[in-house]
């Protein structure tokens, strides 16, 4: 496959009949497999079996070819090709190669060579792609609520502005933050053309005060470039940096790449996480301490003082704060590793609390870390405007001093406090534009509705890190009649529209060649460099005293659902949470004492309040490890844009809906949201919460939640499984570590051994290390193979269909505070959690295959564990035979037709009918297409040739594949890690999937699950 | 008596189920085993002409059979790429030729009827320039060899260990109009496959695959 | 034996049948109008049967997912229904087969019936491999065809092969054997009725059957030889049906001791079945003189054996986990006895360990509603038996993240009720067309414990 | 004489005592028993009658063991040589597997088989006519069949054998074989 510049997508609606079987063939297959299940349902209920053989027979079916009149150059039919451009799915702004399949996106993969993302790309990421597919987008612009076309609206839309250049009415621009130069000119250059216009760049999550904190410290605010690849002492206060936290996905391949336990002499970092609710980075962190969302303050505020004693540099700010949560000893030794380290330490806070981020930029100053771990003369652009600014902007529009509101990446009457004020303020603005792709929240109260392309379809340029140019550039040509925002304002500013295209041509240095040079790579590196200002002592803020009293509020981001902008993915609503293994709602997370104390079972409603009339009502998920002061709901949620779940999943008689009874998927939570002297509070307020009588049943991937069996049903020495192995640096610094590790190689083999496997025999590993649950493998892996969506009811009755799960396990670090067996099985204390991606371990004696009756799951030459869909009949014998369960059945009909949206199918995977198994297949298609390149320049299969759509996407890199008969292959010097074990390898099925342990960095004699 | 009767409609009965099974058992057959379909396409497109007598290189016009597992329907530009120049037989030129002399008058161009659609399909006029005030239209083929979703068959193989198109879609420079020669069943291949890892293909080695997921995935 | 030697003392049927009277006796039941009894409980099991062939066929429609299983449990009511017809099967080959090698001639007067019943079990017990399937309109993919696949044959190592072939066999034998036990009777039956309709038809089956001894001869013979294969051929059987999960990986059902468990299980279960039937077809066909205390002495003690046996193996599985030392095998078992499923474990305990204890006393033996109302409970033992071996191994196995509970859905339950109405439905039909009690071989019995004539 | 019109001898009788007794005399006096009636099988009527042991069980187990070879063959074949497929890492050749099959084919053979082989050669097929010797044999009576072999035969002796026996009715008839 070939990258290069997209030519034009032109004419692409002609090129759907040819596209190939199983692509628009998806119809197709469902009707071959399900039309002939139609035709023989008679026989099958009367069991009268010759009689009805006779409906069997079909006529031949006619079927055109439609070859293009003239070939697009270098556009060859069923061939893919790779485009690079930059993600639009977050504003971290991940380098992204976008495959293309007869003219259209069937699948986005991270850019090895881009410098952030290094060839991961997220769970939401990923699935930006349905967006693009996605059949509810507006296709044409909207006037006064009906449907328009550009030529009115620019018309209509050029007297408004005229009017109030005229009045010099005061026009203000709400948007997420602009990470494109271009973008940013254009909307500046319209700004210009008012006499008193505003840009006021907002993000719906707490992450604009890192930039104000700098302003106060160091004078310029921006929020650094954090490098954690260059840190050995990671201190995170509230940070969740490998799951929501700015660039998740940049940081997690910086993180792990200081995580490589078989390269311990790289250095191997410590990680504290002072955390209340309980982060994917939680789960990661060596060490993890509990606080109140009261509390995040005055912990950095030790930090600095015990690093101040350190550095003998006093801060005034700085008094004695001790938390009630962490004895202060434990922080004072934080503070000497921090400091023994200090080139390679890092303090990053979370914290939507000013004073927090300055102690932590005070912290970072002492440390010396400026220049080293983290950056700010190259620093990222999420930065955005105040949070004082916005809540100025809120304040004057609904005092009504704003005319004009131009809504654009952000839809503020869902994501901002008060958005029904709010709502109320914009019918009466004279003017309301949006660009949002939807009628959402807010666009429904706009006069005008703008649509802006998806960025699939979009010419753009991005400098998310100063001094690393991505572009952007269309995979398709737009779906429906939408136009960039670019050059919509082009046609208002000009009053002529100039494409985009050349927009950002010029804004690149205008020197085409060169041009189609940057489409190619994606991206450019620059020597621009910024004053990084210095330290301002005076800037730093006192912390406030510490709260750990009462119930305090937590608002977060999901990983799946990092914004209401997100909610009409079904692939992410389907996503189940790294941490909690909830999909398709948002809840309230209690610790389990809390949850005992205010006497509340997981799926108890309750009522979470901020006052009298500030509330959110959502069912209750009890989090072990979580802080017990803490109540934590997700934002995002309660969206107008999961109206359409209305119908996902299976109509049967004892059907449950997916969304609430709202029509809606979960709550929105910013009605708890509420601004504190002019900034967003997201945690720390103090709530109410009480039972509202009602229950709503979580849909969990997971019941059962932890290693240890329930204590009443544990056999002696069979207390916990040990299906995850966990070690120390400590240990792995001991040579003779793994040499007493008993290998479960088969117990002697009853067989002859018929089956040698001469030529490849593909396996992978899996370094649990570096696994951080982040589940973009997950994504990855639906989007590749056509894996269905299955709705809320049929999760909840384990009904799950995704091939690649994550196992997530809570192990109770004092056995004292040990749970029962009710399926939490964790109790009230600290936690130790792990990750372990399951997926189907391709067993060379696999039980799933002897007991198929039809030979439909069949070994390979290679090691596969073959599942040939059209010839199961579906008893589910292996499935009940599988030992690790990852095994999927078609219960119902899953695939659905839609006319969109089935365009993301790959057509390279067959789409699966009801009745049948199907399970993980190790992307078998990328086996044979790299195998058929391999054969066409007349070479062997080379590693690396073969990449999982799990392992690419994989930011950790913790996933391997290839060949293990070639000892030079990753995979198996993987497997000749001290750290390898395979799971149940004792029962001799020999599975082709292994593992490395789990290393902590943490001192041995810590109590913590031991094995092998 | 009797009895003979019971036999016989015993014997016909289960002989009758032996059919309808056969047929049955590939319900999926049915749909697409259709050995010998010659359907009448939107032009008459002689391969025994171009790939036959003027010995056309296969690849030249489905030139997607190396790259992509699909061979490919070729675009209406590549016929132009000769039919630019030949718009109809000799045989027609002379006689209007012939036909104009007689009248005394200039020779118009003749253009055959079959090349015609060509041109119309791409909206060109007589001197294959594009026409403005027409619309272009696709040429809607029929399609002949295909098989069921669920395989992936894919021509870069086959194709680049040089196994003749002939040994799947028969004597195709023959053919006047396309007939499906082979019944494209599953064991037809997989005996192939077999076959050739004996035999190799134009005296070298091959390694096809029986594993069902050379197809099946 | 024993109970032979019991049989000589006492008639084997009572009230000094002639062959006539037998005749007379039995065939009146399949003259007349049925009876107001009869018509009541054909409409009600008719009506179950409906409410079964309805929740199937929107089952079919609809997809499996109209059962209450999922990723984990991928089998619950369907097997469980399955085994359990199939072990009612049982009794019926025991009796005609088994206790006729073992020529126990008391089983004359039960072993018709006993026959009928294994039919329509096996029959009950086929539908839900079936149904089961994703898409049962493939079946017959489960029979090495030829076919135009290279030729794809089927996996002989898969134990739903051996089950698919045992069945068919078992079916087609207990038919035969039942039919061929038959003709003597249809030909008395063809002899006693007026021209007409159901003579002829009687004619047509009864095969020309004229009592020639010569045929009686080679008769007899056919019959032991068709017995001696259905004894192992029923031990084989379940056998099989019991490697369906003794050839797996999954604690609990990994275990070398199911077959005989099985089988035991299976005749237990089987003649609690029988005993129930024949009890109430005692009552309202009234046929005191022909089922006696005899025929319930010799069941309930069978039952007492084999129900033993069962308990017996409950033990064995704990002790084998026990001392096994496999954790996951020690897991299961703890977890059936006390974990989500225990309420299911024990009420499988009390009716199949407990309730058979009860047959030690001669007095509980010997009385009719007693001896009738423990078979029902064997009858629901045996069915949670099955429902435990197989939901409560598969719901927690190895990973604890896989774990999940399971509760039936209401077209499952509806099913499991359909089973029944379907069984009903045949007997009921089966006593109103077909001599209910083997003719010729009670008459060859009547001599016994009279003195005069020939014992056995 | 002529053998269109033999000459048989029925002897009905009510008790499997006397037609037990009758039967023995009868082949004790010499005389040819065509055949008995019966409406159950009598045990030791066959010594009485002198039958032969019947070849039934050799067919039984001949079907048995071409049914078991057959379908090992077919597993083995199938399995092993006409599309090696690798199941589960087992064996080509995994015998102790096939052996289910192969036993349940075995008896499937045995059974249906015998089964077969006793209808056709006792000519018990459906529909076929039913002749009877005389009423009610397949009720509670039971008919001895003697047939006069020739001039020298003593019918008077012959009925008064049956007489000792309490035969309940003598028919004499004169046909092509005694059944009506």
């Amino acid at each position: 496959m070939s990258n290069k510049p997209a030519s034009k997508p032109d004419g692409w609606g002609q090129r759907l009949p040819e596209l190939p079987d199983g692509g628009a063939g998806a119809p197709l297959q469902k009707d071959l497999l399900n039309g002939v299940s139609r035709r023989h349902f008679m026989q099958a209920t009367g069991f009268a079996f010759i009689g009805t053989m006779m409906l069997g027979c079909t006529a031949v079916s006619e079927e055109e070819a439609l070859p293009y009149l003239e070939q697009p150059e270098g556009v060859i039919a069923g061939r893919s090709d790779l485009y690079a451009t930059t993600c639009g799915g977050c504003s971290a702004g991940c380098g992204m190669l976008a495959r293309s399949r007869d003219g259209r996106p069937v699948k986005l993969e991270g850019n090895p060579d881009h410098p952030l993302s290094h060839g991961g790309l997220c769970a939401v990421g990923q699935a930006s792609l349905l967006g693009l597919y996605d059949s509810h987008r507006l296709r044409a612009p909207v006037m006064d609520g009906k449907a328009s076309d550009w030529a009115s609206v620019d018309v209509a839309l050029g007297d408004r502005l005229r009017q109030l250049r005229s009045a010099s009415g005061r026009v203000a621009w709400l948007g997420a933050p602009i990470t494109s130069p271009n973008k940013r000119a254009r909307v500046e250059e319209f700004l210009a053309t008012f006499d008193n216009g505003r840009l006021v760049e907002a993000s719906a999550n707490s992450q604009m005060p890192i930039a104000e904190a700098h302003g106060l410290t160091h004078g310029v605010a921006t929020v650094p470039r954090y490098h954690f690849d260059r840190a050995q002492v990671i201190v995170s206060v509230d940070a969740d940096f490998l799951g929501t936290w700015i660039s998740p996905v940049e940081f997690t391949a910086a993180w792990s790449s200081r995580r490589r336990g078989d390269a311990l002499e790289n250095g191997f970092s410590e990680h504290v996480q002072f955390e209340s609710r309980m982060s994917v980075t939680g789960t990661k962190a060596d060490l993890r301490l509990r606080i109140a969302p009261g509390e995040r303050a005055a912990v950095l505020n030790q930090l600095v003082r015990h690093l101040s004693q350190h550095a003998h540099r006093s801060l005034r700010q700085i008094q004695d704060r001790p938390l009630t949560s962490v004895d202060d000893a434990q922080i004072a030794a934080i503070a000497a590793r921090l400091w023994e380290h200090r080139d390679q330490a890092l303090v990053v806070c979370g914290a939507d609390d000013l004073a927090a981020q300055t102690l932590c930029n005070a912290a970072n100053e002492l440390l010396g870390a400026y220049g080293k771990c983290l950056d700010l003369a190259q620093p990222a652009h999420h930065a955005g405007s105040s949070e004082t600014e916005l809540s100025l902007l809120l304040d004057e529009i609904a005092a009504g001093r704003i005319d004009a509101l131009f809504v654009d990446g952000l839809n503020p009457v869902l994501d901002l406090p008060a958005g029904a004020a709010l709502a109320q303020r914009l019918d009466a603005m004279q003017l309301v534009v949006s660009f949002s792709p939807y009628e959402d929240e807010t666009s429904a109260h706009a006069d005008f509705i703008c649509p802006d392309h998806h960025y699939l379809e979009s010419w753009s340029d991005n400098d998310n890190i100063t001094g690393l140019m991505s572009y952007t550039q269309p995979i398709v040509a737009p779906m429906g009649a939408t136009r960039q925002l670019e050059e919509s304002l082009s046609m208002w500013t000009t009053g002529a529209v100039v494409p985009v295209r050349d927009q950002v041509l010029a804004s690149s240095g205008g020197d085409v060649r060169r041009f189609d040079k940057l489409l190619h790579d994606g991206f450019e590196m620059r020597d621009v460099r910024q004053n990084a200002g210095n330290f301002r002592p005076d800037g730093v803020h006192a912390a406030s005293d510490p709260d750990a009293s009462g119930l305090q509020l937590v608002l977060y981001s999901k990983v799946a659902i990092p914004s209401s902008a997100h909610a009409f993915n079904p692939w992410l609503h389907e996503l189940p949470d790294p941490v909690t293994k909830s999909v398709w709602d948002n809840y309230a997370s209690l610790s389990p004492a809390t949850a005992e104390r205010l006497s509340l079972q997981d799926g108890d409603v309750v009522r979470v309040a901020l006052g009298q009339d500030a509330a959110v009502e959502v069912p209750v998920l009890i989090q072990p490890g979580q802080h017990d002061s803490a109540v934590a709901v997700a934002l995002g949620y309660g969206s107008v844009l999961s109206r359409r779940f209305e119908g996902v999943g299976p109509g049967w008689i004892e059907r449950k809906p997916t969304v609430g009874s709202d029509g809606l998927v979960g709550a929105s939570a910013t009605a708890v949201l509420a601004f504190e002297g002019g900034r967003r509070k997201f945690a720390g307020r103090s709530v109410t919460v009480e039972a509202t009588g009602a229950r709503r049943e979580l849909a969990r991937t997971q019941d059962y939640h932890s290693l240890d069996v329930p204590p009443h049903l544990a056999p002696e020495g069979g207390e916990r499984r040990p299906n995850v192995q966990e070690t120390t640096v400590a240990a792995l610094m001991d040579p003779h570590f793994g040499e007493h590790a008993i290998e479960h190689h088969d117990g002697g083999n009853m067989w002859p051994v018929d089956h040698p496997y001469e030529g490849h025999h593909w396996g992978m590993v899996i370094d649990l290390t570096l696994c951080t649950g982040c589940s973009a493998c997950v994504t990855s892996c639906q989007v590749e193979n056509n894996v269905p969506v299955v709705g809320k009811d049929e999760v909840r009755r384990n009904r799950e269909m995704h091939w690649l799960r994550i196992d997530r396990y809570f192990v109770d670090r004092d056995p004292a505070t040990a749970g029962g067996d009710r399926s939490n099985g964790t109790g009230n204390g600290d936690v130790d959690v792990s990750h372990q991606p399951m997926m189907c371990h391709h067993c060379d004696n696999a039980p799933c295959e002897t007991v198929c009756p039809v030979l439909a799951t069949v070994h390979s030459d290679e090691g596969l564990n073959q599942q040939v869909y059209n010839r199961c009949v579906g008893t589910r014998y292996c499935m009940n035979n599988c030992p690790y369960k990852v095994r999927r059945f078609n219960w119902f009909e899953y695939a659905h037709e839609d006319e969109h949206e089935n365009l993301a199918m790959n057509p390279d995977v067959t789409i699966r009918s009801r009745g049948i198994m199907e399970k993980c297949s190790f992307c078998a298609q990328r086996i044979q297409e790299a195998k058929i390149v391999a054969r066409q320049q007349r070479r062997p299969v080379a590693d690396g040739d073969i990449r999982m759509a799990c392992q690419q996407s994989c930011a950790a890199q913790a996933i391997s594949f290839g060949d293990m008969n070639d000892p030079e292959s990753a995979v198996a010097r993987a497997r000749d890690s001290r750290r390898h074990f395979q799971v149940l390898a004792e029962i001799g099925v020999q599975p082709s999937v292994g593992y490395t342990s789990l290393v902590r960095n943490r001192p041995t004699d810590h109590e913590g699950p031991q094995h092998g | 008596m009797n009895r003979h009767v019971l036999t016989s409609v015993l014997a016909v009965a289960f002989l009758f189920s032996v059919i309808v099974l056969a047929s049955q058992e590939d319900g999926a057959h049915i749909l697409w085993n259709r050995k010998g379909y010659t359907p009448e396409q939107p032009i008459a497109y002689s391969h025994r002409l171009h790939a036959g007598e003027l010995q056309i290189d296969c690849q030249y016009c489905h030139f997607g059979a190396d790259k992509s597992r699909h061979a490919g329907i070729p675009p209406a530009s590549v016929c132009m790429n000769c039919h630019r120049f030949v718009q109809a037989t000799l045989g027609a030129i002379r006689a209007e030729d012939e036909l104009a002399k007689a009248e005394e008058r200039d020779p118009v161009p003749v253009m055959s009827a079959e090349i015609q659609k060509v041109y119309t399909a791409l909206a060109l006029d007589g001197k294959a320039e594009r026409d403005p005030d027409l619309d272009q239209s696709p040429i809607r083929w029929t399609k002949i060899h295909r098989v069921p979703d669920y395989v992936y068959f894919d021509h870069r193989p086959h194709v680049s260990v040089g196994l003749a198109c002939q040994r799947c879609h028969g004597a195709i420079e023959t053919m006047e109009r396309v007939r499906q020669v082979e019944d494209l069943s599953m064991g037809w291949c997989v005996n192939c496959h077999r076959d050739v890892n004996a035999t190799g293909v134009a005296g070298q080695e091959v390694d096809a695959s029986i594993d069902c997921v050379a197809c099946h995935y | 034996m024993a109970s032979e030697h019991v049989l000589q003392q006492r008639p084997l049927i009572e009230g000094n049948k002639t062959p006539g009277q037998v005749t007379a006796d039995i065939c009146r039941l399949l003259d007349g109008k049925p009876s107001g009894t009869w018509w009541a409980a054909f409409l009600a099991s008719a009506s179950l049967l409906g409410l079964g062939a309805v929740a199937i066929g929107y089952q079919i429609m609809t997809g499996i997912g109209v059962w209450g299983l999922n990723n984990t449990v991928g089998w619950a009511f369907d097997i469980t229904n399955f085994v359990f017809w199939i072990g009612i099967g049982h009794a019926g080959t025991l009796i005609s087969a088994v206790l006729f090698l073992f020529r126990q001639r008391w089983r004359t007067s039960v072993n018709r019936a006993a026959e009928a019943m294994t039919i329509f079990a096996v029959m009950c017990a086929g539908i839900f491999p079936l149904i089961h399937m994703g898409r049962p309109w493939f079946a017959y993919w489960m029979f090495p065809y030829i076919n135009a696949r290279g030729p794809l044959w089927i996996n002989f190592r898969s134990p739903l092969v051996w089950d698919f072939f045992a069945i068919a066999t078992y079916f087609t034998i207990s038919l035969t054997f039942w039919y061929i036990g038959m003709v003597p009777d249809l030909a008395t039956i063809r002899d006693r009725l007026k021209p007409g309709l159901r003579k002829n038809i009687m004619s047509f089956l009864a095969l020309g059957w004229n009592g020639s001894y010569r045929t009686w001869l080679r008769y007899e013979t056919v019959y032991m030889l068709l017995a001696g294969l259905a004894t192992p051929l029923v031990i084989s059987v379940h056998t099989i049906v019991s490697w369906d999960f003794a050839t797996s990986v999954i604690p609990g059902w990994h275990t070398t001791i199911f077959p005989p468990y099985f089988v035991a299980g299976a005749v237990f279960s089987g003649m609690a079945m029988v005993l129930t039937l024949m009890l109430i077809a005692r009552k309202t066909m009234h046929l005191e003189d022909y089922i006696t205390k005899q025929h319930l002495g010799a069941m309930t003690k069978l039952m007492l054996f084999t129900g033993s046996l069962v308990g017996l193996a409950y033990g064995t599985e704990f002790f084998t986990a026990a001392y096994s030392g496999n954790k996951y095998e020690q897991f299961t078992f703890l977890n059936r006895a006390m974990g989500p499923f225990a309420w299911a474990y024990w009420t499988m305990v009390s009716c199949n360990v407990i309730t058979p204890q009860l047959f030690w006393f001669k007095r509980v033996r010997e009385n009719f509603l007693i001896v009738f109302i423990l078979t029902i409970f064997v009858n629901i033992g045996m069915w949670f038996e099955r429902f435990v071996i197989i939901v409560t191994s598969l719901h927690r196995d190895y990973l604890p993240a896989s774990w999940a509970d399971y509760s039936p859905s209401l077209v499952e339950i509806a099913t499991l009720l359909g089973s029944f109405g379907l069984f009903l439905t045949l007997f009921l039909l089966f006593v109103r067309f077909v001599p209910v009690i083997a003719m010729g071989e009670v008459k060859g019995v009547l001599g016994i414990g009279r003195g005069s004539g020939h014992g056995s | 004489m002529d053998r269109e019109n033999r000459r048989y001898l029925l002897g009905v009788f009510m008790a499997e005592e006397d037609i037990l007794g009758a039967t023995r005399t009868a082949r004790e006096m010499g005389y040819k028993i065509v055949d008995v009636y019966a409406p159950y099988a009598v045990h030791g009527l066959e010594h009485a009658m002198g039958l032969g042991r019947t070849r039934l069980p050799l067919i039984t187990l001949m079907l048995g063991l071409l049914g078991a070879g057959l379908k090992v063959w077919f597993e083995y074949w199938s399995t092993a040589i006409d599309w090696p497929v690798n199941v589960g890492g087992k064996p080509w050749d995994s015998l102790p597997a096939f052996f289910p099959v192969t036993f349940e084919v075995m008896v499937l053979f045995a059974g249906v088989g015998t089964v077969v082989a006793f209808v056709i050669g006792q000519r018990l097929l459906p529909g076929r006519k039913t002749k009877l010797p005389v009423e009610g044999v397949t009720d509670d009576r039971f008919a001895l069949v003697l047939e006069e072999t020739d001039a020298g035969f003593d019918k008077v002796a012959a009925e008064e054998m049956f007489a000792r026996f309490n035969v309940v009715e003598v028919i004499e008839r004169v046909k092509q074989e005694p059944l009506q």
